[in-house]
């Protein structure tokens, strides 16, 4: 029996999972459209490859990944692409973003697609292949699943599958695993190729009986080694891939650093059986699990297409004339979803039809008593009562002391606050704030790197300038004085005359004007010149190599 | 009478020789100062200070000559950030001064003659051209500083503000009822 | 052994330069807005106090004696001027962001009246020069002690909701009262 | 856009206080079983003086009153410095004490939360500084068979400052038990000599020794129900234990019991309501344990060596001074960061 760790904190709210187990996963008719916007991922925001009016197959690829930090997005039927344009899309902002419209033409058309054998196919290239299908993490971080299999050198040890599930009302992970286990199992054989992972460790809460019963028994059948189904106690926020790896390693990893490094590497279950499709089939991310709950008749799952309108989907799962708004994920980390309209993304888990009833609003927010009940909570371990102090004062220099960043928003610090303080916001308030500091700041020394450059030229160009003006007047002065010398030798003088010229060419063709700068300019000439040399050298990396990935 | 005298005058010899030799042991050449304050300063290089860019506005701020209140591309928050390094009470900004949204500049290529005199104004090199050649403005080098509009015969540039959109939107701070709302 | 130690005890906690005697008020309420910044200020007034304590007996006992006592109050003042001009030159040199931000309180400290008032006490108290030392020591680790903590609950108050007019220096009257208040818990403690 | 999370725990300020307030009661029947009622209306006056104080300063400063008038942070305020003044105290002795703390230590700083000195205590502290003498007059116990006023009498004391014409006030009252102790360790009397005093109980003083542990009874609940943390109680009795223990070892007729000082005075209620009051304290456990730790120290020696009876309200005091200090200094590491450094 492995033992398990426990992290710091956590909370136990209602999980109100039953609701949508009781039926199995629902296939959802083809919607009158498609909203499918070109950024469901980290990262760069994907580049659309086909125009307004053309028809595109089903698994046709219409966004084409920018960068390294990128990723595909497709047409998830075949039909007519009736606009490329700003719509509303599931973002906390609730501001629209680049999105392609597709009228699906009924056909569900494929292109043609096909698996490849993995055994046989090298590692970068199943990694192309990722890239190409826009598999990317559906736990909620939508992070391109191609940059997490590659381990960078690094010796992985545990290749963590995450089918926790800690957010209640979320349940298309556990009908995943209760219907789907074995191509889960294949694709995480498949990761665990690609990261040469020692052993897999497959964490699910031990409130899902049934999912844990069939991923042992899928483990058994394929006859997996070393690959392990792991109950985890109930407790959220178990499912953050930071709290699962310290729950079934005991390796805590923190902010900022790469799980990679410390030997892990965490995917979530619908990751694993999407990288199976993806290979084995060549299906590219046209569709996930949905979990429809909430104030709706008929909970549960459907396996949705990618760009189905949240109204469509609902309607299917009746949802009832009092709802207020919709939420995208679950009731702990979601977002507020800022209209009907928006299409389902990658990213969406679930979908809760919220009712005044439902999710009372909250009393007004009393100041903060610093009982420390967050304290007790936090599974970073933070001292949320002083983070929120200091976000409250704009004081985001000491957010950042206490460590503000550590924070990965679980909420759970709101949730037992007995002011009703929305603590979640102001971190997000104060992490948004100095983000938007940084990016000032990085434009602020660019913008004085090039002023002290221009200044530079300039005054380059004025001792250039002075200079030139002196060597003619040099010329002249020597012109005139060999007139008033004896005219006798020509032939001397002719040579000489050459010479002179020679001279004044080779000064004119190398202006060694900074042979009169000071010791500071020239240092500061060589400092720029190192610096520019610097910008080229990025800026040639720049399109091959990106960004290293922040989290995970 | 005599021996207070003598007692006050060596005593003042004393202090006068340790503060001399201490003068000399402890002098300090230029005022790093002003490259922390050059650090704080937006960098927009456009001149509202009255100084010919933020460095010599910086060091004027060192020498103590100027307030800190003279830039209004830094913000309220630019001068809270100067008055926290100097140690001195926050200015608000003066009557006029108050600091605009961020933009940038836009070149109307339709009319632009090409006469170069808005790359010659633009203080970090953002603007793009040749004589008799329609000038571009590189968006994500401009700082937004105006230096350019001035100079332009066909007055073919406008400041362009920079939205909200879904990359640069920001959380905005809660706003807690009891607390904003008076009884 | 155990007097230095009383003494020590008493300048720091129960007869507190500034809380209890209430000198030296003015940097207590001018750099104590920043945690860095006190304990700046603390450590060049207890540097000063220190030598300025010390000096101070040597002048008084050696060069003044009883005839010259009514040079007592003008010849430390000298001192003491001379020796913040030399912390002055010396904190320039080593650390220019605290130079600015002690800014006009660092000369100050020449007419702070907790450091000509500790030599001035040593004198009343006809304490000798280890004594002396010690007071002037204890009273700036005292002066330090409150200015600390006194940063420290104005930086957390910069959160605060305090009423508009409140707001700044008021509070920290207000705050600097009140812990005047509890050091009166001390009273009693050391003769 | 509303942010996440959408669901909360149901729990409120108003009702941690009340279970503070309802932890008080096992204290206040004890004290009110021996000593009369009279303490009930300190209470009564103390509250109602707090809540016009708030509604006021709400009003001054137009913040909504009702949310903070029905935090009951006020009421606990009012009792838990109605409890440390006497009974008997003139009826502006206690308005003058609960205003001064609801107004200038609490909203001038803010209001709830913001305020860095536990107000009743800085109640307490204004009072024994400006009215030494009225502060001193307790009420004797009715286990000591000393005259009793009926409540009429009391009422009419509190009020009028009129007392039956057959009595004085020091047929009635008394002081403490630690100010007995010290008054009479400094006549040169010794500990045993004076602890044989009538007015001495198994533990401390007679009658007060039971209240105190009516307070603790209220602590453990609190305790128990996780509205208080163990650390500040524990670490705060320990201190104030070791302390007394050491010099009651090294002199046992100069230094009572650690046992005394535990029972007497303010030291339970402090332990279990004073020093715990969140806003206060330091909010790291480590944090919390020196804040304890530091006011259990300074309660023996202000009591022990100190020139006030009690000194359980300036070490409170003199603690919440260091609180900003003592959270910076004891931040824990976290999650991740524990191995290395920073």
């Amino acid at each position: 029996m492995r033992t398990l760790f426990a992290f710091h904190g956590g909370v136990h709210p209602p999980t109100h999972k039953d609701e949508s187990t009781r039926t199995p996963i629902a296939q959802t008719p083809l919607p009158s459209k498609l909203v499918i916007p070109l950024s469901q991922h980290v990262g760069n925001r994907a580049v659309p490859i086909v125009q307004v009016g053309e028809r595109v197959l089903k698994g046709q690829k219409i966004g084409r990944p920018e960068g390294k930090l990128s990723s595909a997005v497709h047409a998830s039927t075949s039909g007519t692409v009736s606009a490329i344009d700003m719509q509303l899309v599931a973002h906390h902002s609730g501001l629209p973003d680049l999105c392609v419209t597709l009228i699906p033409d009924g056909k569900d058309e494929w292109i043609a697609h096909g698996g490849v054998d993995t055994k046989q196919t090298s590692h970068s290239e199943l990694r192309h292949l990722l890239r190409k299908a826009g598999v990317v993490g559906l736990g909620g971080a939508v992070f391109p699943s191609d940059l997490k299999t590659d381990a960078h050198h690094h010796k992985i040890k545990t290749l963590v599958i995450n089918g926790a599930e800690c957010e209640p009302y979320i349940t298309c992970d556990d009908m995943l695993m209760r219907e789907r286990a074995t191509d889960i199992l294949r694709g995480a054989g498949i990761l665990r190729e690609l990261l040469h992972a020692e052993e897999v460790l497959i964490g699910i809460e031990d409130n899902k009986p049934e999912a844990i019963a069939a991923m042992q028994l899928a483990v058994g059948q394929d006859k997996h080694d070393k690959m392990e189904v792991l109950s985890v106690p109930t407790m959220y926020p178990s499912g953050g891939a930071k709290q699962l790896i310290r729950i079934l390693t005991g390796i805590e990893v923190a902010a900022g650093v790469r799980s990679t490094e410390m030997g892990v590497q965490c995917f979530n279950v619908a990751t694993a059986y999407t990288v199976w499709r993806a290979l084995a089939h060549g299906e590219p991310l046209l569709s996930r699990i949905v979990t429809v709950t909430g104030n709706v008749s008929d909970a549960q799952n459907f396996d949705v297409l990618i760009g189905t309108p949240l109204d469509e989907l609902v309607a299917l799962a009746g949802s009832k004339p009092d709802t207020d708004r919709h939420i995208m994920g679950g009731p702990m980390m979601g977002v507020d979803l800022p209209a009907g309209t928006v299409g389902i993304t990658k990213a969406t888990n679930c979908i809760i039809e919220s009712s005044p009833k439902l999710f009372p609003p909250q009393p007004p927010a009393l100041p903060c008593i610093r009982c420390t009940r967050c304290t007790d909570v936090c599974p970073a371990e933070l001292q949320p009562q002083d983070l929120y102090w200091f976000a409250k004062a704009n004081n985001f220099g000491k957010t950042q002391e206490f460590h503000l960043f550590d924070c990965i928003e679980c909420g759970a610090c709101a949730y037992v606050c007995p002011s009703n303080i929305p603590l979640v916001q102001y971190y997000r308030y104060a992490k948004s704030e100095i983000h938007e500091r940084e990016r000032d700041k990085k434009a602020a020394d660019l913008a004085r790197e090039r002023h002290e450059y221009r200044q530079l030229r300039i005054e380059r160009d004025k001792q250039e300038k002075a200079e030139k003006l002196a060597q003619k007047e040099r010329e002249a002065a020597a012109k005139a004085a060999q007139a008033a010398a004896t005219p006798d030798d020509t032939q001397q003088r002719l040579i000489e005359e050459a010479l002179a010229r020679a001279k004044a060419q080779a000064a004119v063709a190398h202006p060694q004007n900074t042979e009169t700068l000071t010791p500071g300019q020239s240092a500061e000439i060589a400092a720029i010149e190192a610096r520019r040399a610097k910008i080229r050298e990025m800026a040639a990396d720049a399109g091959a190599d990106d960004e290293p990935p922040k989290s995970h | 009478m005599i021996s207070a005298l003598w007692v006050m005058i060596g005593i003042s010899l004393l202090l006068g020789a340790v503060l001399g030799y201490s003068s000399i042991k402890f002098k300090v050449e230029g005022n790093p100062l002003v490259e922390k304050i050059d650090a704080v300063l937006p960098q927009t290089q456009c001149g509202q200070c009255g100084y010919p860019g933020c460095k010599p506005y910086a060091e004027a701020i060192a020498k103590g000559e100027i307030g800190i209140n003279k830039c209004p591309p830094g913000g309220e928050e630019g001068i809270q950030k100067l008055a926290d390094l100097l140690g001195v009470e926050f200015q608000p900004f003066g009557e006029g001064a108050a600091p605009k949204g961020k933009a940038v500049a836009f070149i109307d290529e339709q009319t632009c003659i090409g006469c170069t005199l808005c790359i010659q104004a633009c203080p970090v090199d953002a603007i793009a051209g040749a004589a008799k050649q329609m000038h571009t403005i590189i968006a994500s080098e401009c700082t937004g500083c105006e230096l350019c509009l001035p100079p332009c015969p066909v007055d073919c540039i406008t400041m362009e503000s920079i939205g909200e959109n879904i990359t640069n939107w920001k959380w905005r701070h809660p706003v807690i009822i009891p607390i904003k709302v008076a009884a | 052994m155990s007097e230095y130690l009383l003494i020590l005890v008493g300048t720091v906690f129960v007869n507190n330069i500034v809380m209890v005697k209430i000198l030296g008020l003015c940097p207590f309420m001018g750099v104590s807005r920043k945690l860095e910044t006190a304990l700046g200020m603390g450590a060049a007034t207890t540097f000063v106090l220190t030598l300025g304590s010390g000096a101070s007996y040597l002048i008084q006992h050696y060069l003044l004696g009883p005839e010259l006592a009514y040079l007592t109050t003008l010849s430390f003042i000298v001192v003491i001027a001379g020796i913040v001009q030399f912390t002055e030159m010396a904190i320039k040199k080593t650390s220019p962001d605290l130079y600015q931000v002690l800014g006009i309180y660092l000369p100050l400290i020449t007419t702070n009246c907790a450091v000509l008032g500790i030599p001035l006490l040593n004198v009343q108290a006809k304490h000798d020069f280890m004594e002396s030392l010690l007071f002037g020591f204890g009273g700036a680790v005292g002066f330090t002690l409150v200015m600390v903590l006194f940063a420290g609950i104005r930086e957390r108050l910069e959160g605060a909701d305090v009423p508009v007019i409140f707001k700044g220096t008021a509070i920290a009257m207000v705050t600097a009262g009140l812990m005047s208040l509890s050091f009166m818990g001390f009273s009693g403690l050391v003769k | 856009m509303l942010s996440s999370p959408f669901i909360a725990q149901p729990s409120s300020v108003s009702q941690i206080m009340l279970r503070v307030l309802l932890a008080l009661i096992p204290g206040i029947a004890l004290y009110v079983w021996y000593f009369g009622p009279a303490i009930l209306v300190s209470i009564t006056l103390a509250s109602i003086t707090a809540l016009a104080t708030e509604a006021v300063m709400l009003k001054l400063r137009s913040r909504p009153i009702k949310p903070f008038i029905s935090d009951n942070t006020a009421l606990l305020t009012a009792w838990l410095l109605a409890l440390s003044i006497p009974p008997l105290a003139p009826w502006w002795l206690v308005v003058v004490g609960t205003a001064f703390a609801i107004a200038v230590s609490k909203h001038l700083y803010g209001g709830l939360g913001s305020n860095p000195f536990n107000p009743a205590m800085i109640g307490y502290a204004v009072l024994i500084i400006s009215f030494p003498v009225h502060m001193t007059h307790w009420l004797t116990p009715h286990a000591l068979g000393g005259v009793e006023l009926s409540f009429v009498e009391q009422l009419n004391y509190i009020f009028n400052g009129v007392l039956p014409s057959h009595l004085t006030l020091d047929a009635i009252t008394m002081a403490t038990a630690l100010d007995t102790l010290k008054t009479q360790l400094h006549l040169g009397l010794s500990v045993s000599d004076i602890r044989d005093m009538p007015i001495y109980g198994r533990l401390a003083g007679k009658g007060s020794e039971m209240v105190a542990i009516g307070f603790a009874i209220g602590g453990l609940y609190l305790i128990f129900t996780r509205i208080i943390s163990w650390h500040l109680p524990v670490a705060y009795l320990a201190a104030l234990f070791a302390t007394a223990g050491v010099f009651h070892l090294v002199d046992p007729q100069h230094y009572v019991t650690p046992l005394f000082h535990w029972f007497s005075g303010a030291a339970m209620i402090g332990a279990f309501f004073i020093l715990t009051d969140p806003v206060t304290s330091p909010t790291t456990a480590k944090g919390k344990i020196i804040f304890a730790v530091g006011a259990g120290i300074l309660t023996y020696l202000i009591r022990v060596f100190g020139g006030f009876p009690d000194g359980m309200a300036f070490a409170t005091l003199l603690m919440n001074i260091c609180v900003p200090l003592i959270d910076a200094y004891t931040q824990p590491k976290v999650f991740g960061k524990k191995g290395a450094g920073k």
